[in-house]
């Protein structure tokens, strides 16, 4: 009974299945909103669906030379660790008990698998222009990482040196959210803009820039392959704003988060649509001197309990 | 006021290179008739003294032979300066541009593939435009070529040579 | 270690096929061999086939953008040879066409320039504007694009006098949007970090290229056919050329958003002292002789040389577009950049490389409207665009 | 599940633009109809960076020696069932273009077309009525 309970929980609601629909639904807000501050009318409510069903059912080529495990092994890792981290998600935010020491940890790992996956796939492919996006990835996941466990390590030290993810929740219930301080607001920032290049959304889509290195490491995916890409896309579309909420904006047990959880993506939607792509050396540079030392001020205020 | 091709610069291309011809077709178009050996010299005489722009090179296959355009122009009174020579059709070689101006690499590889002319002295003589699969001794500009291209096979699996 | 990573033929960058070979050391390119040819089709091979009065209608499809410089080199080029001078009303639509042309061209460049560094607002905003122009056209003209204005000996057709209040409201839309793009591209910081000393051409490098157009004119080397050597309305106007020194992707940027506002002003100008009259002079034969014909095209001198034997065909006709010196100066432009600038570079200089009138629609083997029909919607498609601007 | 996959293809067909020798006209029309005016995207259609990625081949101008290769090359890499599209006169017939010693001629004689847009450049309403077309013989 409980292994049916698990299973259904990883793979329907609220894993893969949950996450996917919801996700496929918010990258057509994405395109709908885009479309809006382009002037035009974009795509139809159904249009992430006909696209994932089409990929679906569509031939999957193997590019000649490349090993078969490795390049669907590139897109499953995406998709497997992205269900995890929605259950987990939920399960914390709706049930803080269940959390256990070190959590927070386990949901760092679960984000690094997803870049991971783009890296052994765009490598698998044989492809100059898929190798040259994955060494891209693998250099903005540096990029944006450093300061991104600094956010973290703000939020740990506003929850009182706590890394259990049920126990941040609950210090948010009690103190209030940790947003409304100085260096919440820093990690929020921070966060917001590893998000942003989590979701390798511009100004940080360096790695599959359609026009410089056509697509990067998806160049060689097509048909089920890059259906698993594309969803994971847009799980981590719908899990990343919520992880944002549940750190420093009070957790999404309560119908507020709807509200919060709009406006984070509309914010992501309009940060993407107003700036142009950035160079990896550029990308690099803004994370590590801009964005760092705005975390580690974080840091420092966040001591002094500001 | 109507700037046009200068008299002195002229009289100065008389004084250095006595044996060119020069015709005046309109105020800002001169042709200048020289001899194949001269074309070098008198080409960089024009651009690194004069500071002339090669605009472009016309190949044309006439009856008297390969006749060559040099288009020259002189930018602060828009004159064209064009040197014109002829090569006689059994030895088509002429002294390659390309080690002092980089602009002729290009129009030099055209005119030797579409018509022959060997440019001596050319780092980079390949076929610039034409197929892989073309072959290199037709030569599509000249007079004596008759649709030859209509008897290259085509495979029409790889798109290469049948 | 020295990768090579390929640009095209069939690359989204680039809209034609041509074929960049970027050898890289990393994320850094150290050298660049391009390969073009695969949009050769032989244009200088065909025309001596045509007649004198066919020929522009061939010219003006080796590139689809600039479909009016071609035809325009190449009439000024038969004029010169027949030393024919076509009647000043002709002189100025030309002029106007022309500059309404580039204005169509660079806003072109400009979108797809934002669309290269992955900032589709930027390409969604500018063709929104460009819109109106190619309607605009399509009055004039009756085509979107592929003119055929140009004639030997003048103009095809003329502008009407209830066409020029619509051409000057557009103009003084663009004028105002034009303000607001550059005042938008140039003060925005990230724009400015991706496009700064990016791709530099040195004057030098400028001069031994041979480049034209708003590349030299970016890199300080100050040359425009409608200032050196006028032909038509240019001298009986006035504006300024514009020039820069830095030679990076900003500059000549920044060349092409200022141009537009003299090309406004060019064709305020021309709509304003435009004189009445015939709109062409008749030319019955082409003398034996040569000539040469230069247009200041969006990307660069347009060169024609076409020679004649005295009959209705031209002997030579030799074309030069902007774009194959321009292209070649890539080399020295993208060494020791990024591939990401490199993609920059390689679309800076407005690479062009570069179809006929008959169109029936087909279904299921069915044909279903004949050229008639469609050139019956097409006119009723003209005559509502003319309904909706007369309110 | 043939229905579905009808379905899919009909509702998002991702289109891969091949330009052969085009004169840029045709391809510049196919860029404006993604513009304000036109959006296509409406309909599911977006312009995709790589043909394994393509339901669809936009093909425009005419084939010549060089690009011959590389655009069954292309067609090669497209995933199975694909739509070709021929836009623009020039990818019908030569056309203007017959006499040249470098075109071969249309695509119908190396790749199989589904549909022909012709026009010099076919306006942006007859390009969209095409692919409309295309999917409506599905």
């Amino acid at each position: 009974m409980n292994i049916v309970r698990i299973l259904f929980s990883f793979i329907v609601f609220p894993g893969f299945i949950f996450s996917a629909v919801i996700g496929l639904f918010l990258t057509w807000i994405d395109r709908k909103v885009t479309a809006r501050i382009h002037w035009r009318v974009g795509p139809p409510w159904f249009q992430p669906y006909a696209d994932f069903l089409k990929l679906l059912l569509k031939e999957t080529i193997i590019p000649e030379g490349s090993s078969k495990v490795l390049f669907f092994l590139g897109p499953l890792l995406g998709v497997v660790s992205m269900s995890i981290l929605a259950v987990m998600l939920f399960s914390m935010n709706f049930n803080p008990a269940s959390s256990y020491v070190g959590d927070l940890i386990v949901i760092i790992y679960l984000l690094a698998l997803a870049p991971i996956g783009i890296i052994i796939g765009g490598s698998a492919s044989k492809n100059p222009l898929a190798s040259v996006g994955a060494s891209r990835e693998m250099t903005q996941y540096f990029a944006y990482e450093l300061p991104f466990l600094f956010a973290l390590a703000i939020v740990i030290l506003k929850a009182g040196g706590n890394i259990k993810f049920g126990e941040i929740i609950l210090a948010q219930e009690a103190t209030g959210p940790f947003l409304y301080s100085l260096s919440g607001v820093i990690a929020a920032v921070v966060i917001l803009l590893s998000t942003q290049a989590k979701l390798s959304f511009v100004p940080f889509d360096i790695p599959e820039a359609e026009q410089e290195i056509m697509a990067g490491p998806y160049i060689e995916y097509s048909g089920v392959a890059l259906a698993m890409y594309k969803v994971t896309r847009a799980m981590m579309f719908f899990t990343l704003p919520l992880f944002l909420i549940s750190l420093v904006w009070g957790g999404f047990a309560n119908w507020w988060a709807i509200l919060k959880f709009l406006l984070i993506i509309v914010l992501i939607i309009l940060i993407k649509n107003t700036n142009p792509r950035l160079r990896i050396d550029q990308a690099l540079k803004f994370f590590w001197i801009g964005i760092g030392i705005l975390s580690i001020l974080g840091l420092v205020l966040a001591f002094y309990g500001l | 006021m109507k700037k046009e091709y200068s008299k002195e610069m002229l009289a100065e291309i008389c004084e250095k290179f006595p044996e060119v011809s020069i015709k005046i077709h309109s105020p800002r178009r001169v042709y200048m008739r020289i001899s194949r050996d001269k074309v070098y010299d008198f080409a960089k005489f024009l651009f690194e003294e004069k500071q002339l722009r090669l605009s472009i090179a016309t190949g044309i296959d006439t009856r008297d032979g390969m006749e060559i355009i040099y288009h020259f122009t002189l930018d602060e009174v828009g004159t064209y300066y064009n040197i014109k020579t002829v090569i006689p059709k059994d030895d088509l070689k002429i002294k390659s541009l390309t080690p002092f101006l980089p602009a002729a690499n290009w129009i030099e590889r055209e005119i030797h593939e579409l018509l022959g002319v060997d440019f001596i002295g050319h780092p980079n003589l390949k076929p610039l435009l034409t197929a892989e699969a073309w072959h290199a001794d037709l030569q599509p500009l000249r007079r004596d070529y008759a649709d030859e291209h209509k008897e290259i096979k085509i495979d029409k699996k790889t798109g290469g040579l049948a | 270690m020295r990768r090579v990573v390929p640009i095209g033929p069939y690359h989204p960058l680039q809209e034609e096929p041509e074929f960049f070979k970027l050898i890289v050391e990393g994320e850094k390119v150290v050298d660049l061999e391009i390969n073009i040819g695969y949009n050769h089709r032989g244009h200088e091979f065909i025309s001596p086939t045509l007649t004198w009065d066919q020929v522009p209608f061939l010219v003006e499809r080796i590139c689809g953008i600039c479909s009016d410089s071609h035809p325009y080199a190449y009439v000024l080029a038969v004029e010169d040879c027949a030393h024919v001078t076509p009647p000043p009303r002709s002189q100025y639509i030309r002029t106007i066409i022309g500059e309404l042309e580039r204005i169509h061209s660079h806003y072109l460049w400009l979108g797809l320039a934002g669309h290269f560094i992955g900032y589709n607002t930027v390409w969604m905003w500018v063709w929104r504007y460009r819109e109106p122009l190619l309607d605009l056209f399509e009055l004039i003209m009756g085509n979107r694009n592929h003119y055929a204005i140009n004639k030997i000996g003048g103009a095809r057709r003329d502008i009407r006098k209830e066409d020029f209040p619509k051409i000057e409201k557009y103009l003084d839309l663009l004028e105002e949007k034009n303000a607001m793009f550059t005042k938008a591209i140039l003060d925005d910081p990230v724009i400015r970090a991706r496009l700064e000393d990016v791709g530099v051409l040195s004057k030098e490098d400028a001069i031994a290229y041979a480049v034209t157009g708003p590349t030299a004119r970016g890199s300080g080397y100050a040359i425009d056919v409608r200032k050196d050597d006028p032909y038509d309305a240019y001298d009986k106007v006035d504006w300024n050329e514009i020039v820069f020194e830095e030679g990076d992707v900003l500059a000549k940027a920044k060349v092409r958003l200022l141009e537009c506002d003299e090309s406004i002003k060019i064709v305020r100008q021309c709509l304003k002292n435009m004189p009445e009259g015939s709109i062409e002079t008749r030319v019955d034969e082409i003398p034996p002789g040569e000539g040469i014909g230069r247009h200041e095209a969006p990307r660069g001198e347009v060169f024609h040389y076409v020679r004649s034997n005295g009959s209705n065909m031209p002997v030579r006709h030799k074309v030069r577009a902007p774009s194959f010196m321009n292209i070649a100066s890539n080399v020295v432009a993208v060494r020791g950049y990024s591939i990401a600038d490199a993609a920059l570079v390689l679309a800076s200089v407005d690479p062009c490389y570069c179809c006929t009138e008959r169109t029936f629609v087909y279904q299921s083997g069915k044909k279903k409207y004949s050229g008639q029909d469609l050139l019956k919607l097409s006119w009723e498609k003209t005559e509502k665009l003319k309904r909706r601007y007369k309110k | 599940m043939g229905n579905a996959k009808l379905w899919g293809l009909k509702k998002s067909p991702w289109v891969f633009h091949v330009a052969a020798a085009p004169c840029n006209n045709c391809d510049i029309e196919i860029l404006d109809i993604l513009t304000p005016r036109w959006d296509v995207e409406r309909f599911g259609i977006v312009l995709v960076g790589s043909p394994r990625h393509a339901d669809a081949l936009l093909v425009t101008g005419v084939l010549n020696r060089k690009n011959l290769p590389r655009v069954l090359e292309v067609y090669r890499q497209t995933p199975k069932p694909c739509l070709v599209i021929a836009i623009g006169a020039c990818a019908c017939h030569p056309n203007i273009f017959q006499p040249s010693y470098n075109v071969i001629g249309p695509y119908d004689k190396y790749i199989p077309v589904d549909v022909y847009i012709p026009g010099c450049p076919p306006k942006p309403e007859a390009i969209i009525l095409g692919v409309v077309k295309a999917l409506q013989r599905l």
